[in-house]
């Protein structure tokens, strides 16, 4: 994978081997969410390109670059709420499985989608919910089920925006487990952003630091921590 | 918070699934029951003019069935909808009288164009969203309308309307005393809508079109394409809309131009509102009871028991379309579920999609929230 | 040459007439994002105010001048009056459903047009006005009908009015701050609710002075008069993109104009040449010739 | 630690009354909960800086200070008087100038009318020339459009919006955020020069500017304060700073 440069993202460039978990932080406004958006082609770059698994992503439009396999959770949880949890799931399980769109059957007629879709809600521990409506969900199981959804599509590469984010203290180290078991089970290459800093440390290979639109450092999580160049591109200390 | 599951199948389920069943063969043998239903009809229940009151009925729930499809089950505001419900009276009406084809051929004809006609004007308004799309639609709904109303190369009669050729048409299908078989070709074209429609809903198509109803932009991003689904459900509701209208033509012996344009497009919205946007046969009942308020209103409006009364309760009375916009309003201001919502389980679909700004953010990405 | 003056002038005329309509309605989905059905019954008791007003004070058919601008004054006030009553009480409860918002204006309308047809019966009703209203002037040659230019003139008025309004008094910088950043002007210790109580009365009343202006061009009304205009209104609103006033005007003189030479020719041809107009300024300049990129 | 504590170590420092008290806030975006309990008294004449890692809840903490977003829970107090429920035209009439993350500058108006937008009722000539001396940058601007200006012009109309009126509290949120560091200094220049003369709630993640501006610091994490105290505290505690404010090794 190999990323190129955007104007409020400002020429950021760096590629991800495949298999790799890399965390991307950065103060408010440095762009991170924007790259996401750059990425999943819901903005496009002035100047630059995307690439994907060896190919030009840069003029796809959003559906095309998750058949591509590119998937993306949201910072804000987007779950269809009026929608039953395994509705959910098999709605984006389905959506991978195409050909499987005849109208005379039943929704859960697609055993391929069927079967994904419960393993999926087992995997991010939603299993025994699969008939509860997602608007009725606590905000982590919420969280919970942006991810089965993701996993659903089958992607290779996943985005994770702010995955904790809104979880509260207690339901945190679960979303980590969660995580892990999707990284360990399926071996993909994930991009996250994170603003924990002890989630960042734990889940990742390699972290990206962002400050105004330009990518400061790029390295293992460790040598990031130390790096006093990015302690001050982060709080503004010189 | 407590978790609210789906119901499962428990004695009042039963008797919900029961109820449509027994409505339905009740319905099946009204043609030959000669029982008299005081206040709601007049005579006995088999009389011609009860029955084709109760068959435009149905034709107006297929009309309101299929536009709940887009409105309801795909989030689509459409403002567009009668022209559909248009072609399906007047393309055959039009092969009929000027051109003499005979039934079958002239049917086929109204079908094919009421499904291209939707297929075009979807494929235009579909590029826009919201109140665009709500504004083209309502454009082309005032097109169809114009060129009905202005009588356009002669073929629609303009303001008069075009009467039934009857001399192409098989024996049954004409006159009072047949009025029996035109209910029945009503009911079960709606049977058959119904089943169609209800197979589609919970069809993995059904369950993209809900998908895109709560959130189209995270419908993309599990690697579909909205506007394809978006495109199917208006050309399938466009094509519906337009079996309602043919099996209308017969039953109204004619066509007139109060079934295309925009006022009609509002009148469906009525129906659904009032039935419950949320389910498929909350529609259907919308539109029956429109209907029958409407025709009764009429009719009770012109009573002496009316005239009797003092102007400020006879003069409203005798206009029911000024009943059904305070009805409507009530209904959106404090029954925004309609009649469904009233009896329905899980019929709940709006709250979020319409939610309005606590939903929104949602598909906003992009502007960080702390 | 005559018959080209004549459809100019009364084009304009009729450019005029919607731009009345379109004015308020742009204004109130640029600040509120409220598409309103229900101004074209807020035109509809314009036209039926004025026209009663007139029957009141002059009866017998012959409408004295100072009836017909009493009547105007009535028809604004009319205007303004039903459109605070729809926005205070019916909009307002609905603030967070957005789409509930527009169908409670379609009830709104609905119910407000019938209203005038159970008042007042559902005949159409000739409206009287002053002689030398009905009075054509000849100019190149066309005789027009002096209500024409009076139609115009007042259009023109309100234009200016309405771009003075917005660029230089403090209500005027509210709307057009709010129609951009709703929250910010919240922020700014402003009561946004009241802007849109204003809007919407502002909006009211120019319809209700459109519909005393459009009673007096067709020369009769009846209960369906409003609904029928609003849909050209709407196109207008969208054609100019919605939100600008100066987009409105621009694209009310061009659909006025359209709908008159092209409904000359055939009965039906200038409608329909709107309707395609419409669709190719959405497909090919979503925001409208002068919308921002919303 | 509880609230009552926060709060009686910040009046005992000073011995004056606070002018803003946030006792016990919980506030909501969509269902996610997102302050969970804040509680922190803003003193008069100082600047107190809000700070904590992206996400913390700083922004929201001013939002629901002004009511854009209802606190389901707790209260808030300016001058004493509760302010929670009022509406947030209500909330800004009291007497506080926002100062918002984004900027927000209405891009279709000239500068010159962004600030008599903001002028509330009473706000008086002399205070908007006082502004504008601050930025004689906008003076030369005033008939400009403000969507032409640069981010950090635009920050300064931002700024000075919130200046044209008499107020008793300044909530300034982020100003140096995606602004370059030239633009930053210049920000931080304008803000000093306005030091002293009101109370201000500064939210920033840019230590260089809390330091420079700060007289008091609150640290929030996950919606809850995690403590409160003098900036200059905080600016020698590296290992309050890694914990909380991001980078700086693993907790």
């Amino acid at each position: 994978m190999r990323f190129g440069g955007a104007t409020i993202v400002d020429d950021v460039s760096f590629t991800v081997p495949a298999g790799l978990f890399v965390s991307i932080i950065g103060p408010n406004g440095a762009g991170k969410t924007s790259l996401f958006n750059l990425l999943s082609g819901l903005y496009s770059p002035s100047a630059g390109s995307v690439w994907l698994r060896g190919d030009d992503i840069t003029g796809m439009p959003p559906f095309a670059r998750v058949r591509h396999g590119l998937g993306r959770s949201f910072q804000l949880t987007t779950v269809f709420t009026g929608l039953s949890t395994l509705e959910n799931t098999r709605l984006a399980a389905q959506a991978s499985h195409p050909g499987n769109y005849a109208f005379w059957r039943g929704a859960g007629h697609n055993r391929a989608a069927r079967e994904r879709a419960a393993w999926a809600l087992e995997t991010v521990g939603l299993a025994g919910k699969e008939r509860v409506v997602a608007g009725s969900l606590s905000h982590g199981d919420k969280r919970k089920l942006d991810l089965a959804i993701l996993l659903c599509s089958e992607p290779e590469v996943l985005l994770l925006d702010e995955p904790t984010a809104g979880v509260s203290a207690e339901e945190v180290p679960v979303m980590l487990e969660v995580i892990r078991r999707i990284r360990q089970v399926e071996g993909k290459t994930v991009l996250m952003v994170e603003h924990k800093m002890d989630v960042v440390h734990d889940l990742s290979d390699r972290v990206a630091v962002l400050a105004n639109g330009a990518l400061v450092a790029y390295d293992t999580p460790a040598a990031v921590m130390a790096d006093p160049f990015v302690r001050s591109a982060y709080l503004g200390v010189t | 918070m407590t978790a609210r599951t789906v119901s499962k199948m428990t004695p009042g389920g039963l008797v919900r699934s029961l109820a449509p069943v027994v409505v339905l063969l009740l319905l099946l043998v009204v043609p030959r029951l000669s029982i008299e239903v005081p206040v709601l009809f007049n005579g006995p229940l088999d009389r011609p003019g009860n029955l084709r009151l109760l068959a435009v009925g149905f034709t107006l729930g297929i009309a309101a069935l299929s536009y709940n499809l887009l409105f309801g089950f795909t989030g689509v505001l459409s403002f567009g909808h009668a022209l559909f419900f248009g072609a399906g009276v007047y393309l055959p009406a039009i092969a009929l009288r000027h051109w003499e084809w005979s039934v079958v051929p002239s049917l086929l004809f109204g079908l094919a164009g009421g499904t291209v006609l939707a297929l075009a004007v979807g494929a235009l308004s579909l590029r826009t969203e919201g109140v665009y799309l709500a504004m083209v639609t309502l454009a082309f709904a005032q097109a169809g309308a114009v060129i009905v109303g202005k009588n356009v190369g002669d073929l629609t009669g303009g303001e008069e309307g075009l009467s039934l050729r009857t001399r192409g048409l098989p024996e049954w299908m004409v006159g009072v005393v047949n009025t029996d078989n035109l209910y029945w070709m009503a009911l079960v074209t709606l049977i058959v809508v119904y089943l169609l429609a209800w197979r589609l809903v919970t069809s993995p198509v059904g369950q993209v079109w809900k998908g895109i109803r709560e959130n189209e932009r995270r419908v993309e991003m599990l690697g579909l394409r909205p506007y394809v689904f978006k495109l199917l459900a208006f050309v399938i509701s466009g094509a519906l809309a337009t079996c309602g209208g043919m099996v209308y033509l017969f039953l109204a012996s004619g066509a007139t131009p109060r079934v295309v344009g925009a006022n009609f497009t509002v009148t469906l919205l009525l129906m659904v509102i009032i039935g419950g946007s949320g389910s498929l046969w909350g529609p259907v009942a919308g539109a029956m009871l429109y209907h029958f308020l409407d025709i009764r209103l009429t009719d009770w409006a012109a009573s002496d028991t009316v005239a009797s009364l003092p102007a400020v309760l006879s003069r409203p009375l005798r206009d029911p379309l000024f009943i059904f916009g305070v009805i409507f309003i009530l209904l959106v201001m404090f029954f925004p579920r309609g009649i469904a919502g009233a009896f329905g389980g899980r019929l709940r679909p709006f709250r979020h999609v319409f939610g309005g700004a606590v939903a929104r953010p949602a598909v906003a990405p992009g502007k960080t929230t702390e | 040459m005559s018959t080209f003056v004549l459809l100019t002038l009364t084009g304009l005329a009729l450019a005029a007439m919607y731009f009345l309509l379109a004015a308020g309605l742009s204004l109130i989905f640029g600040l509120m994002d409220v598409l309103n059905f229900a101004h074209g019954a807020f035109f509809t008791w314009g036209a039926y105010s004025a026209w009663w007003t007139i029957d009141q004070v002059s009866p017998a058919g012959t409408g004295s001048t100072p009836a017909f601008f009493l009547a105007i004054v009535v028809a604004t006030v009319v205007g303004a009056a039903l459109a605070t009553i729809v926005e205070v009480g019916l909009l307002r409860p609905l603030y967070a459903r957005p789409i509930f918002q527009v169908l409670v204006t379609l009830g709104a309308g609905l119910t407000l047009s019938q209203l005038t047809s159970v008042i007042w019966r559902p005949d159409a009703r000739v409206f009287a006005q002053p002689n030398w209203l009905s009075d054509t002037s000849t100019i190149l040659g066309a005789r027009v009908p002096n209500n024409r230019f009076l139609l115009i003139a007042a259009a023109l008025l309100v234009l200016a009015g309405m771009l003075l309004f917005l660029k230089k008094t403090r209500y005027g910088l509210i709307v057009r701050a709010g129609a951009e950043n709703r929250e910010m002007v919240r922020a700014l210790g402003i009561d946004v609710d009241r802007a849109f109580t204003l809007v919407f009365a502002l909006g009211g009343a120019l319809a209700g002075l459109g519909g005393a202006f459009g009673a007096a061009y067709f020369g009769s009304i009846d209960p369906s008069f409003g609904s029928v205009n609003l849909i050209f209104a709407f196109i207008v609103v969208v054609i100019g993109g919605l939100g600008s006033v100066t987009g409105s005007a621009l694209a009310a003189v061009v659909i006025g104009l359209a709908q008159q030479f092209g409904n000359y020719y055939t009965s039906w041809a200038g409608d329909f040449v709107i309707v395609l107009l419409l669709a190719a300024v959405l497909l090919l300049r979503p925001g409208g010739l002068m919308g921002s990129t919303r | 630690m509880t609230s009552t504590t926060i709060e009686r170590s910040a009046t005992a420092r000073t011995g004056t009354e606070p002018i803003l008290r946030l006792a016990n806030v919980h506030s909501y975006i969509a269902e996610s909960h997102i302050l969970q309990g804040i509680s922190f008294d803003v003193l008069p004449g100082r600047v107190t800086v809000l700070l904590g890692r992206n996400g913390a809840g700083k922004t929201t903490t001013l939002r629901t200070i002004l009511g854009l977003l209802p606190a389901r829970e707790g209260t808030i107090t300016l001058d004493g008087a509760n302010l929670t429920r009022d509406s947030v035209h209500a909330v800004v009439r009291r007497g506080i100038g926002y100062v918002p993350e984004d900027r927000d500058v209405f891009a279709g108006l000239t500068v010159e009318q962004n600030l008599r937008l903001a002028q509330r009722p009473g706000a008086t000539g002399e205070r908007l020339a006082r502004a504008y001396d601050l930025f004689p940058d906008l003076k030369k601007r005033g008939a400009q459009r403000a969507g032409s200006l640069s981010g950090g012009q635009q920050q300064m109309v931002a700024i000075a919006r919130a200046l044209v009126n008499d107020n008793r509290l300044l909530l300034i949120d982020e100003p140096s955020k995606g602004l370059a560091p030239v633009v930053v200094n210049q920000v931080t220049e304008a803000l000093v020069a306005v030091k002293g003369t009101t109370t201000i709630l500064l939210v920033e993640q840019n230590l260089a500017m809390a330091r420079a501006l700060g007289d008091d610091a609150v640290i929030i994490d996950d919606g809850r304060v995690v403590h409160a105290g003098s900036m200059d505290e905080v600016s020698g505690d590296e290992a309050l700073q890694a914990r909380y404010l991001g980078v700086g090794g693993h907790a």
